[in-house]
């Protein structure tokens, strides 16, 4: 990505003042992504739309958090143009800093994947996993919630803080209805057992979930398939085992900013990236499964018909969100 | 070039203590003024306030009828040299000499034989290149005198610049500094606690104790004509004898404890019966067969002289002195006196000085009170 | 009189800088503790953030932890620092240069990178852990929690002391020394009696940039933290987690930092106050040749020290060199890692330093005239300025960058996207080792030195420059290089200024290393290593000096 | 308690240059011993290889025969006094005095006991809790001098300790050092620059110059019988006649170039007509009706005697002299003349000194050549 900054003369970077920030300018030639996704899943997708639409892209990247804020914070003038990655119930809270568009892919789109609020395009589909070190784990059999409660795996369980961590939120969510049977309330004994396993330890950000299993600090880690399929792939002594309790699969999206320099340009994007072609790359190249009707999940993916696939209720979960959060806060502090 | 120097009333304090109390002195335009005093009596004080390195807590400072209390020490054009040196240590000697003319973007040929010439007049010419933490300490002090003299200021403050050079080379820069400050016509202004420097090159001398001033006048008249006890006694040996005025056929004069009378000239008229003191200094006694009785105590060899320290009758003299002496001329002394030997002593009527019995005033005739 | 005298400049330099402050510091953290006492919804002014943080036990142990590393850290540092400064001084040490140079680089470990390769190294499957494990069957503690980040952190530390302890050292008088010899006094009493006193300014100040650095590092915690939270990691969370926290109370968080750290910074600088005295030194100390034992137990405890603190800069080189496939290690070696970034390189290594040398020049005069002011001229306006000049080095550079995003997004001044905004990142945030070495130095220096040039007719402020500002040079530049690596590594405000062509070779390395791929952000922080090593031996070939520490 | 030094063979270079070619010196238990030489010519140096600061490049020293090249200064017992003071900055006048007690352990009531004493001694007493930067040039001075005294060292070492106090102060200070010397017994080297005080208090006196000492003697002997024309010159003042060895009825004596003859029965037998230099040091001239004519180029008044400086005929005195004097002891002088005016001179044969031509080596009897 970092290739394309050399040239690039009027990139938004050296704005001068003078012109109305907002303004929206068709004439473009290019476009400024911020997205937190590695560069190795990034490069394909951003030089196939580069060859084919002669746009020059330029990525920035950090942090989910650290994006986020920056459109926030630029909200006055945006640098970005187009947000990419983020969880949705990372994004639904802040959704007015990004602009309505609906990509011209929306009917082929699998139902649970329509992007109704306006600005929320979704991009993949990523269902929480745990992720096992083959080394590490031995005898001992994991193919669950309940499983993470053994005392063999006391403080060998790497799990993000979910106020940190939107995948490991998600799995905070998957937990508290995957084992209260479908009421979130009733889910949180078992959090709280689960809280005790982890022997107050408790990682600050979702990669330090998979690396550190991984790299075998810990036995066992609460991630995002996607996070661990990676290894899987690359080779690492690591497996991917889907909660028997139920599994709750939720896509991330890509979003337009607000007053977005090149709209035109993050159109065009949006619908690549959404289109057919894209999508199939991303499923046969990067470990994710598409949101399109017409492409199949990978092939060394467990089809999601093998899995317990079971839903959250969106509404209550946004609207608990703080509440939760706090009470595993507070739990985890007691310990 | 040069200019006169006015202090009115200078206050000086540090913090709650006042060094300075209130200070006036008129220094003459060229002339080679000495201040002269015990350790911390203010000389430095003074001199920074000269300078404008001291705020002034008070008090009027000015070059030639101008007050400068408010002009910066650099617009002053004065040269000072530090008690402490303080020479650059990141500059080598001869960078520190040139640093005060390249200030003054003197021209390069003129600078460098300037530079040269004062280098040859403190002698450290061989050490131009070497920094400053390989000198001796009198060579150090060399090279903060010839900074500051090379460019010739209006006004060189010199705060002991000689302090750590032996007495040969001592004259020598002495006479050096004489020269240029005559030559081009320095004010100077000299601090040193070296009475025989003083009295060899100053054209006035101005005595100061706790930051009052004494006494302010040419050499031989301080030394021979003291103001009071202290300035006759810091300047020089004085041996203080307790007296009464008594008249006699010839005139006035003063008698000892032990009876011995010398009548002097040189009184102003006292009332007879006036208790005073009689300050004697060691070479204005001469041997005779009569007079004050003296045994020899102590001798010490000083070069030119021998000093014996004396023994006399204890209501004879003033108390807390820290020796009574009498010093005999060796060039032509034609006997020498052993310890516990006694001979008579009388003092020269013409040289000793009268002063009230606290000592505060002189009782000389025409010894004046404009200092 | 003295302060009359050069009224006119120095008052001069005063207004500069109040204007430079108001307009780069004040200004934006000022709304951003502004925003600590607002309710984020109503915006209404409000104690809620404050009252939020003291009443759960979860913040307040944050707090407690924080203190905890913070003193401690400190402390080391100092212990540590302090002794291996006047060794290298006060004695002949073979290879005092290599030295130098391995204590510097040890400095520059660049964010999580150095974190990451202690868990390499000492985490539960690292390759000591496992060596001790499988050769000795003993398990050793591990890298996570308190004592790893104290670990980390002294060892990542201890070398701004010892730079700061080196630069007095030099000046400090050896007759001063022989004194106390000449006294019957020697070795440790010596130290103690004489040395120690005569460099407790410079202590105090090297202390204090320890005490803050670590205050403010979250880097590490992050990364071997595991549940023990510090405040620089909260602030960091609420204010930019992916899950988005309350900005205000990351605001209150951060004005607690600030809070405590004003008050170091004023309980070190009335400590100083008291302690200042000023010496001139004509004849530096002498290293002295070692005899017998202790000049051996000096060597081992050197090159000891210095060779555990050098550990993450070797593994990060010694990673770069390994084969990856995708985002694992695997065995054997290749350049595959330094193939994959070549390409990206060039743009990276220009900014570093073209916004480095800016920052570091603009550093060193205003740290030159900043600290003058406020030791020689002191007044409550210079005390304010002092004081100042530490908030932005204790606010987490991320929220450092975004506050001056938010402040410059918009008219009159749009600075957002430009590199001047991140040079003017860099500059607020590095200059403290700057300032904080030339005053400890200042202190030092008698002012009859400048004296003597205005009697010699300079101008104050030409005297300023051609004594006192040469005779600081040795604090002020031990202290410019600090600020230089540190710069050279600045990450957390960059990564959120940078935009495609302003961006440094840390942000590349940090996106690096938030893919996971520390194949490649090893590979960029061993190019970035390299870079400022070579840089400093220019600087050090240029301005003719000997050795690294001045 | 105290001991001798010695110093054999010493050498001592910085970098290539050599200041001490070869140095040999016996110091006595309990002597007071000063080093006495013109600016740079290695006193503080040698001072500094006797305290162990310096490091030796040659040669043996050692205190009562024992080798001390290898013992560190802590290990010493000395005390010194500082060219440069080198009082501890942050420590207050008194814990600075009281320093070296501390190391020693001292107990507490005999310490205090013993600093105030000290601190009264040196008069600073009402300074003792300031810190050194606040206090004048000789004030520091004297901390400096209580601090090494204080100790009570065997030996205690001295660079120019009084070089900044007035005479009145340098006289008090000197004869207190000179007691606690005498009374604890310890063995004292000083460096001063100030002749007169150290024939003043020396039991022996050293004149270096370049380097190498010249002569060792008690003060009397080296001021009134110099080794060469370089201590004569150097130690007090002497004027340096050309002169040639004649045969008189009653002895030899030496004829000046204007024939005026002196006849001495202090010479050693030198072959009449050997050319010599005759020292004549301005107080042995005598006035007379004959001798040799003079005229007065200038006076100064110097307190107890009048120098005149003096025009005599070029061919008669070596070249390169600054000034020739003649002294006149004021005490009893009947006549002061004026500039201008002439007299006749005689000089003082049992005084006068005579040397070898190029002035290297006395003629004088028993002057003997161990220094
Ligand atoms: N910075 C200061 N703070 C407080 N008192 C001071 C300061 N500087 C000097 N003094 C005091 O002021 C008095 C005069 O000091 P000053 O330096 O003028 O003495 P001095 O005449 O130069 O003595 P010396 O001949 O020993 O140098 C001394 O008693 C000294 O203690
Ligand atoms: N560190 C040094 N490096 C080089 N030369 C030095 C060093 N220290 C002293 N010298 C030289 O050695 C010679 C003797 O120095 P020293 O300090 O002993 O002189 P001194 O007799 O004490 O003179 P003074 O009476 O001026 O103090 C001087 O010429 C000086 O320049
Ligand atoms: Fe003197
Ligand atoms: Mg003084
Ligand atoms: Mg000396």
């Amino acid at each position: 990505a970092c290739g394309t900054k050399e040239e690039a003369p009027k990139e938004p970077g050296n704005e001068n003042p003078v012109e109305t920030p907002n303004e929206e300018d068709k004439e473009t030639k290019n476009l400024v992504i911020y997205c937190p996704h590695p560069l190795e899943f990034i490069n394909p997708l951003v030089s196939e739309f580069e060859t084919q639409s002669g746009i020059k892209v330029e990525v920035i990247a950090a942090g989910t958090g650290e994006l986020l804020k920056r459109v926030e914070s630029e909200a006055a003038n945006p640098l970005g143009d187009i947000f990419w990655g983020g969880s949705l119930s990372t994004v639904k809270p802040l959704m007015n800093l990004f602009e309505d568009y609906t990509s011209a892919n929306e009917d082929a789109v699998q139902d649970d994947f329509k992007n109704t609020e306006g600005p929320l395009t979704r991009f993949t589909d990523i269902p929480s996993v745990l992720m096992i070190n083959t080394n590490l784990i031995g005898d001992v059999e994991v193919k669950g919630y309940e499983d993470l409660l053994k005392p063999e795996l006391k403080g060998k369980i790497a799990m993000a803080d979910p106020s940190k961590s939107s995948s490991s939120y998600e799995h905070l969510i998957n937990m508290l209805y995957a084992m209260g049977e479908g009421d979130a309330e009733k889910g949180w004994d078992y959090v709280d057992k689960f809280i005790q396993n982890l022997d107050g330890k408790l990682l600050s950000g979702s990669s330090a979930v998979y690396k550190g299993v991984a790299d075998g600090e810990y036995v066992v880690g609460l991630t995002f398939e996607e996070g661990g399929a990676k290894y899987v792939a690359d080779g690492a002594p690591v497996e991917l085992v889907y909660m028997e309790e139920g599994v709750i699969s939720k896509p991330d999206g890509i979003y337009i900013i607000n007053g977005a320099k090149n709209m035109a340009n993050a159109k065009a994007f949006i619908d690549f990236i959404t289109s057919k072609e894209a999508q199939t790359i991303i499923v046969e190249k990067l470990n994710r499964r598409s949101v399109r009707k017409d492409v199949p999940a990978p092939s060394y993916m467990m089809p999601k018909e093998d899995m317990n696939i079971i839903y959250d209720e969106e509404d209550y979960v946004v609207a608990n969100k703080n509440t939760w959060l706090e009470k595993f806060n507070d739990i985890f502090t007691d310990y | 070039m040069s200019n006169s120097i006015g202090v009115k009333n200078a206050v000086k304090r540090f913090g709650d203590v006042t060094v300075i109390p209130d200070l006036s002195i008129e220094i003459k335009n060229g002339e080679f003024f000495t201040l002269l005093g015990p350790s911390g009596c203010g000389k430095t004080t003074l001199l920074r306030m000269i300078a404008g390195f001291n705020s002034i807590e008070g008090g009027e400072f000015s070059f030639d009828e101008k007050v400068i209390n408010e002009i910066p020490a650099h617009k002053r054009n004065i040269g000072m040299v530090f008690q402490n040196y303080a020479i650059f240590p990141h500059l080598t000697v001869r960078q520190n000499v040139e640093y005060g003319l390249k200030i003054r973007k003197m021209e390069k040929k003129a600078m460098e034989k300037r530079v040269d010439d004062i280098l040859d007049v403190v002698k450290i010419k061989e050490y131009q290149d070497r920094l400053p933490e390989h000198l001796s300490g009198g060579q150090q002090q060399r090279v903060a005198l010839a900074r500051a003299i090379v460019i010739h200021p209006n006004v060189l403050l010199m705060d002991e610049p000689l302090s750590n050079l032996d007495a040969k080379l001592r004259i020598e820069m002495r006479s050096a500094i004489r020269d240029v400050q005559k030559q081009v016509g320095i004010t100077t202004v000299y601090v040193t606690h070296d009475q025989e420097e003083a009295l060899a090159i100053s054209d006035r001398i101005a005595v100061m104790k706790g930051g009052i001033i004494q006494q302010v006048d040419a050499p031989e008249k301080i030394y021979t004509r003291p103001y009071n006890v202290f300035v006759s006694t810091f300047i020089g040996h004085s041996n203080l004898f307790h007296g009464i005025v008594v008249k006699e056929e010839d005139g006035i004069g003063v008698q000892f404890m032990d009876g011995t009378k010398t009548c002097l000239n040189t009184l102003t008229d006292v009332t007879p019966g006036t208790k005073v003191t009689v300050g004697i200094r060691p070479e204005e006694f001469g041997l005779s067969e009569t007079g004050i009785l003296a045994r020899v105590k102590n001798k010490t060899f000083l070069g030119r002289y021998i000093v014996y320290e004396l023994d006399l009758p204890e209501d004879m003299i003033l108390p807390g002195q820290s020796s009574i002496e009498f010093s005999q001329d060796l060039g032509q002394a034609e006997k020498l006196y052993e310890v516990g030997e006694t001979f008579f002593l009388r003092p020269n009527p013409s040289k000793i000085n009268v002063f009230t019995e606290d000592g505060e005033k002189s009782l000389i005739k025409d010894v004046r009170w404009d200092g | 009189m003295a302060k009359k005298r050069s009224f006119t400049f120095w008052s001069g330099v005063t207004l500069v800088i109040v204007l430079i402050f108001t307009l780069f510091i004040v200004y934006p953290l000022l709304s951003l503790f502004v925003s600590a006492f607002r309710d984020p919804e109503t915006q209404a002014f409000t104690l809620e953030n404050f009252m939020k943080f003291f009443s759960k036990k979860y913040y307040m142990r944050a707090l407690g932890n924080s203190f905890k590393v913070t003193t401690l850290t400190t402390l080391l540092a100092v212990f540590i620092g302090a002794p291996l400064a006047y060794l290298t001084t006060a004695f002949k040490i073979k290879g005092k240069g290599l030295l130098d140079i391995l204590i510097i680089i040890s400095m520059l470990s660049p964010p999580f990178i150095g974190a990451y390769s202690w868990v390499l190294l000492a985490g539960r499957s690292g390759v000591i852990t496992t060596f001790v494990r499988n050769t000795f069957g003993i398990e050793l503690g591990s890298i996570y929690g308190f004592g790893g980040i104290l670990l980390v952190l002294t060892l990542k530390l201890y070398p701004y002391i010892y730079m700061y302890t080196k630069g007095t050292l030099k000046k400090v008088d050896a007759s001063l020394i022989e004194a106390s010899e000449s006294l019957g006094c020697s070795g440790i009493k010596k130290i103690f009696t004489v040395i120690m006193p005569l460099i407790t300014p410079t202590i105090l100040a090297g202390g204090l940039i320890v005490f803050m650095n670590a205050l403010a590092d979250f880097g590490t915690p992050m990364l071997i933290g595991e549940g023990f939270v510090v405040m620089p990691v909260l602030i960091y969370n609420e204010f930019i987690s992916e899950m988005g926290g309350s900005a205000s109370f990351a605001a209150a968080i951060a004005v607690i930092l600030v809070m405590v750290t004003s008050v170091m910074f004023v309980l070190q600088k009335y400590v100083v106050n008291k302690k200042s005295f000023t010496m001139s030194s004509l004849r530096p100390i002498q290293a002295k040749e070692l005899k017998g034992w202790k000049n051996i137990a000096a060597h081992v405890l050197i090159y000891f020290i210095v060779f555990v603190s050098i550990i993450p800069q070797a593994t990060v080189i010694y990673t770069s060199f390994k084969a990856t496939s995708g985002a694992i290690f695997v065995k054997g070696f290749s350049l595959e890692s330094y193939r994959k970034i070549f390409t990206s390189l060039g743009g990276p290594i220009v900014n570093t330093y073209k916004f480095g040398v800016i920052a570091i020049v603009i550093i060193v005069l205003l740290s030159m005239f900043i600290s003058y002011l406020t030791t020689r001229r002191k007044s409550t306006l210079t005390n304010i300025i002092d004081t100042l000049t530490m908030f932005p080095y204790i606010i987490p550079g991320s929220v450092l960058g975004i506050t001056l995003l938010i402040s410059f997004n918009d008219k009159p001044l749009i600075l957002s996207g430009t590199s001047l905004i991140i040079i003017v990142a860099f500059v607020v945030r590095r200059m403290p080792y700057t300032l904080r070495s030339s005053a400890a130095i200042l202190y030092q220096i008698s002012p009859s030195m400048e004296e003597a040039a205005v009697s010699l007719g300079d101008s104050p402020v030409k005297s300023f420059f051609k004594v006192t500002a040469i005779m600081m040079l040795p604090g002020v530049l031990s202290g410019a290089i600090l600020s230089w690596i540190t710069i050279i590594n600045e990450l957390s405000a960059s990564v959120i200024l940078y935009t495609g062509d302003t961006r440094t070779m840390s942000v590349s390395i940090y996106t690096e290393v938030i893919r996971a791929s520390y194949g490649t952000a090893a590979a960029l922080a061993s190019i970035l290593t390299l870079t400022t090593v070579v840089s400093l031996l220019l600087f050090f070939k240029v301005s003719g000096k000997k050795e690294i520490s001045l």
